[in-house]
C-alpha cells in the first residue's frame, strides 16, 4: 500500500539487520506479512560482520597452525608459517558469502530491503536517512514494528579505537598482521577468545582483568580448565587491575594499570585490546517519539512477547534487557516477535538458553548450575564424567575438562549442563533438548550414544548421576 | 511439589506442548501431568481443554 | 561360593571382555551380583585393541597432517612430515590408557577377572583354559551366563593374513611406516575409513568393491558425500571388482581382480589389505554343550532380553543375530542382559540406534530413513540443511555435507536423521534423543540452538520440513 508520495507503507518494519532483525524479517514475510527491513551498516550485523563469525573462522585457522606445530607427540612434525592477510581474505571470503547469503535469503522470502538508519516519528512511521550523499531520506509507515539495533564495544576512558594502537574486538578481527605483543583488557568470553587466537598465532599476550578470575559467570571449576590451558599456551593473565592509560614508546606502547591498593604495573605492547564488554544500541532511533523508554543501563524492557511499553512495537536481539546478548538468544526472540505479530500462540519461554565460549578448550553451557537449581527450589543432584576417561577426547588428543549435568534428584528432570572440553559448544544441544523435553536422567542414560564419540559423556554424566556411571567411579 | 510435572515453579513439558496450551487457552501449572514423573503431555493438555469446555457448558446450561 | 576344590562359582560369568562383556560384568557387579569375567586375549575386545580406538586416533593423526599441509588457502603453509612408528606409538598409548582403564574400573565395582578361553561343560558350568604354559585349567559354575565373544575379520580365499604383504584391519592399524602402494579390498565402513587415512598420510590408494558403490547401507547421496571426498583425496575406486589372487613381483605385489565378465584387472601395490566384513565368533566355545545353537550365519539368536534358547544364558555384541555390529549396540545388550539377570524392568527397546563412520567427511545416522519410514506404515515429511549454508561449517573450512530429518508428517514426531559432514557423528546424538523421547519437529525447531554450531543444522532441518526454515529456501 502505497501511502502518498514520500511515504510508503508495511505491515512490520524491522530495524536493524542483525541475527535479531533478519531472522524476525524472514519470519515475519514466511507468515504473509509485508515485511520491511532497514539496515544502515551490512546484513548480517555485528554476529556475521565483525562478531561470531571472523572470530571462528580466526580461531579455526588459529587452532590448525598451532595443533599442526605442537603434535610431534603423534609424529607429526611441521613448523607451519602463517599469512595473516591471507587467512585475513580466507576470513572476509566466510563472511562475504554468508552475508550475501542473508541479503539473497531476505529477498526470496520477499523482504523489502531498505538501507539507512531509521529514526521514529512516532509510534506508526519512522524516518529513514539514506547513507548516501544526495540520498534524502524517506518516511515508512507500519503496523507493527520489531527493533533489532543489537549492541556496541564500550570504550573506556583514555582508550579511543580510532588510535591504530588501541583495538576494539572488530578491529582484532581485521587484523593483517599479527602483534608481536598484545595487552588484553578484560578476561570475559570475547577478551579470552581472541587472547587465545593471537597467543596460537604467535603473540605474546598478557590479559589484564579487574576482577579475580577470567570468564566471570562461569563456575570456577569450569574457568579453571580454560585458565590452566591459557597459562600452558603462555598467556599472562593479571587480576585486580584495571587500564588506566597507555602512551608510545620507542617501537611500541606500554599499557598502565591501577593496582587496589593504588599501585600501578606497566606491560609492553603492540597493539592494546580492549575487551570489557557492550552495551545496547538504542540512542540511534529517537525512541522517544514512539513513547519507548530505556532502562537506568541502556537496554528496552519487553514482555513474553517481546512487546515493548508501546504494543506495536516489539524489540528482540542485543538492546533487550534480561536476556543474555547472543546471537541465538537475538534470533529466537525475533521468531517470537514476528510470529506473535501473526498471532502464532507463541511466548519467549525457553526453559535452556545455551551458551558457548570458543577458548581452547571450548565451553558449553545451558540450564542451570547446581547452586541455581537450589536456588529455584530443587533438589540439585549431579553427575560428572572427565574427558579423558572418554575414549573418543583420548584420540583426538584433547582430554582436558568434563561434562556436568544437573538433574532434580526427585523428578530426575535434567536441568542444566556445564560442559568444558572438546566441542563443547555442540554438545550442550543435546542436552538443550532435553531440558525443554523435560527429559530425565534415565532418559538420557537409556538413549544409546554412538561409540567413539564425545557424546557418550552426556551420557556417562547422566549415568553418574544416578550412581551407576560405568567409565567413571560412581559417587 | 513432587511427581507432578512440576517443581521450582516449573511445568515441565515439551515446547509443541507449551504451545498447544496456549493455542487452546489452558493454565499448563494447573493440569496435572500424566508423563513420567509428571510430565505434562499433549494428550493432558487435550483433555483440560476439553473438561474446561464442558465445565464451561454446564455452567451456561 | 567354592564349590569344590577346583571349581569356582559365581552368579554371572561373563565370556569375552569387548564393550558388550565388560560393560555387562560392570553393571552386573553394580546390581550387587558376584560377576566373574573371563578373557583370553586383551581387555576392552575389538573395539579398543584394534578397532574403534586406534582407528580413530589414527584418523586424528591424519587429518592433521594432511589438513595442515593443504591450508594455504587460510594462509597456513607447513609441510608437515608424519613418523609413522611415532604415530603408532602414541596411538598405543591411548590405547594403554584405556584397557588399563576398563581393567582397573571392572576391579573397582567388584568384577573377578579371569585369563582365559571359556568353554561350556553344560548349562552351568564352563572350564577355563589358561593361556599360559602349565597354567592348567579351571571349573567355573554359574547361575548366569552372558556370552560376548564378538566378532573377528573374514578371510578370502588366496589372501592370508600371516602373510606379511596382505592385511587385515588390525594389522594395518598396526603398520609403523606407511605403504607407497595399497590396494583395500572392500568399500565398506572399515575400508573407507582406512583408505582415507591411509590416502591422507601418503599412500597412493585403490580400493575394489564388488558392489557397485561404496558403504553399502547408506543411501547413495550420502555416499556420494564421502565418495567425492575420496576422489579429491586421489582415491581410486573401482566397482563390480572382487579381488581373486596376488603375487609378489618386483619390489612389491600385483593383486588381481575379476569382473563381472569375466575380464580381469591387476593392481601394482606394496600392501593388501582385506576388509569385506567380520563373523561372530561363536565357535570358541563349545556352545552344544549349553544347548545353544547358531543360526545359518553363525550368530546367536536372542530375545528382547538378550536371551539365548538356554534360559540362563544370554548373548550380547557383535556375536549376536539382527543387530548391527557396533560397540555402543554390545555396551546397550550388555546392560540389558545384566540388569535382567539382575531383575530389573529391562529389554532392549531403543527405537534409535545411532551409527558413525569416521571417514572425510563423517557420517551418522539414526532411527529410519524416508524409504524405510514409508514401509513402517508413516507419511515421511523430510526436511534438508546443506553445510555450505550453515554458518559454523564455513568458518571450519568444512562445508560438505548435509543434515537431514525425517517424521511423520501428520503427527510430527521424529523418525530418523541422515548426517553427512563435519561432526555428524556428534550430531547424531541431539536426534537419538528426539526419537527416543518422542519429540516432535517442532520441539526441536524450537529449541534455541547455539550460534555459530553445527548443531543448528539440525533445527534447521527441522525447520525446513516444516516449511520454516531461516536459512535454506522451503520446500
Ligand atoms: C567479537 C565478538 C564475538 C561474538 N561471538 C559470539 C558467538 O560466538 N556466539 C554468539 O551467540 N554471540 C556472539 N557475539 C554476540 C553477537 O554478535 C550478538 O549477540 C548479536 O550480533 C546480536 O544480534 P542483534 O541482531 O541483536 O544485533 P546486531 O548484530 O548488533 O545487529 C544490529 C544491527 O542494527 C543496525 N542498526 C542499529 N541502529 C540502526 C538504525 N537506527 N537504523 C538501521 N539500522 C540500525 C546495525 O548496523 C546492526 O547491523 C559476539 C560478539 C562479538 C563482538
Ligand atoms: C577397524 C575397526 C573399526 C571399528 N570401528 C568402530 C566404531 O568406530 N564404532 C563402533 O561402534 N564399532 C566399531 N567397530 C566394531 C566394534 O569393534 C565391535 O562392534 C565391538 O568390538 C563388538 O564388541 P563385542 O563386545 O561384541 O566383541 P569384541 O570387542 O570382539 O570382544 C570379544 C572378546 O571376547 C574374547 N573371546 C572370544 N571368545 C572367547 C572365549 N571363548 N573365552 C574367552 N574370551 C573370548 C575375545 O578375545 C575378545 O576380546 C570397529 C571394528 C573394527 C575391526
Amino acid at each position: 500500500m502505497v501511502v502518498g508520495d514520500i511515504a510508503t507503507g508495511t505491515d512490520v518494519l524491522v530495524i536493524g539487520a542483525g541475527p535479531g532483525g533478519y531472522v524476525a524479517a524472514i519470519r515475519a514475510a514466511q507468515q504473509g506479512l509485508d515485511t520491511t527491513l532497514v539496515e544502515r551498516d551490512a546484513y548480517g550485523g555485528t554476529c556475521l560482520n565483525y562478531g561470531c563469525i571472523p572470530s571462528k573462522a580466526l580461531i579455526t585457522g588459529s587452532d590448525l597452525a598451532h595443533e599442526a606445530g605442537h603434535a610431534e607427540e603423534m609424529g607429526i612434525h611441521a613448523d607451519p608459517v602463517v599469512d595473516m592477510s591471507q587467512l585475513r581474505d580466507w576470513k572476509d571470503g566466510v563472511v562475504d558469502q554468508l552475508t550475501g547469503g542473508v541479503e539473497k535469503l531476505c529477498k526470496a522470502n520477499g523482504v523489502n530491503l531498505v538501507e539507512g538508519t531509521a529514526r521514529f516519528k512516532d509510534e506508526n512511521a519512522v524516518r529513514i536517512a539514506h547513507g548516501g550523499e544526495g540520498q534524502g531520506s524517506e518516511t515508512i509507515e507500519f503496523e507493527h514494528c520489531i527493533i533489532a539495533t543489537g549492541s556496541r564495544v564500550i570504550q573506556i576512558p583514555g582508550f579511543e579505537f580510532e588510535d591504530e594502537h588501541v583495538w576494539s574486538s572488530r578491529d582484532a578481527l581485521a587484523a593483517d598482521s599479527i602483534p608481536d605483543r598484545l595487552v588484553v583488557v578484560g578476561g570475559g568470553y570475547i577478551g579470552m577468545e581472541l587472547s587465545t587466537t593471537f597467543a596460537k598465532l604467535g603473540s605474546d599476550v598478557t590479559v589484564v582483568e579487574m576482577l579475580d578470575d577470567i570468564l566471570p559467570g562461569y563456575e570456577s571449576d569450569v574457568a579453571r580448565v580454560v585458565r590452566q590451558r591459557a597459562e600452558d599456551l603462555g598467556i599472562d593473565m593479571h587480576f585486580g587491575e584495571g587500564a588506566s592509560s597507555w602512551r608510545e614508546e620507542d617501537d611500541g606502547i606500554i599499557v598502565t594499570t591501577e593496582l587496589e591498593g593504588g599501585d600501578e604495573n606497566e606491560y609492553r605492547a603492540d597493539k592494546v585490546l580492549v575487551a570489557v564488554g557492550r552495551e545496547p544500541v538504542a540512542d540511534t532511533m529517537e525512541l522517544e517519539n514512539a513513547g519507548i523508554e530505556t532502562n537506568e543501563r541502556g537496554f528496552i524492557e519487553v514482555d513474553d512477547f517481546r512487546r515493548t511499553d508501546t504494543e506495536n512495537i516489539y524489540a528482540v536481539g542485543d538492546v533487550v534487557a534480561d536476556t543474555p546478548m547472543l546471537a541465538h538468544v537475538a534470533s529466537k526472540e525475533g521468531i517470537v516477535a514476528a510470529e506473535h505479530i501473526a498471532g502464532e500462540p507463541v511466548a519467549f519461554d525457553s526453559q535452556a538458553v545455551p551458551a558457548a565460549v570458543f577458548t581452547d578448550p571450548e565451553i558449553g553451557t545451558v540450564g542451570m548450575t547446581e547452586d541455581e537449581a537450589e536456588e529455584a527450589g530443587f533438589t540439585p543432584v549431579v553427575g560428572q564424567m572427565p574427558f579423558r576417561a572418554s575414549g573418543r577426547a583420548l584420540t583426538t588428543g584433547h582430554a582436558d575438562g568434563f561434562v556436568r549435568i544437573v538433574a532434580d534428584e526427585n523428578s530426575g528432570f535434567v536441568l542444566g549442563a556445564q560442559i568444558v572440553g572438546p566441542e563443547a559448544s555442540e554438545l550442550v544441544a543435546e542436552v538443550a533438548l532435553a531440558i525443554e523435553m523435560g527429559a530425565t536422567l534415565e532418559d538420557i542414560a537409556s538413549t544409546i550414544h554412538t561409540h567413539p564419540t564425545l557424546a557418550e559423556a552426556v551420557m556417562e554424566a547422566a549415568e553418574n548421576a544416578l550412581g551407576q556411571a560405568i567409565h567413571t567411579l560412581n559417587r | 511439589a513432587e511427581d507432578d510435572g512440576e517443581s521450582g515453579g516449573r511445568v515441565f513439558a515439551p515446547p509443541s506442548v507449551r504451545r498447544l496450551a496456549r493455542e487452546l487457552g489452558v493454565d499448563l501449572s494447573t493440569v496435572d501431568g500424566s508423563g513420567p514423573s509428571g510430565r505434562v503431555t499433549e494428550g493432558d493438555v487435550r483433555a483440560a481443554a476439553e473438561s474446561e469446555s464442558e465445565a464451561a457448558a454446564e455452567t451456561t446450561d
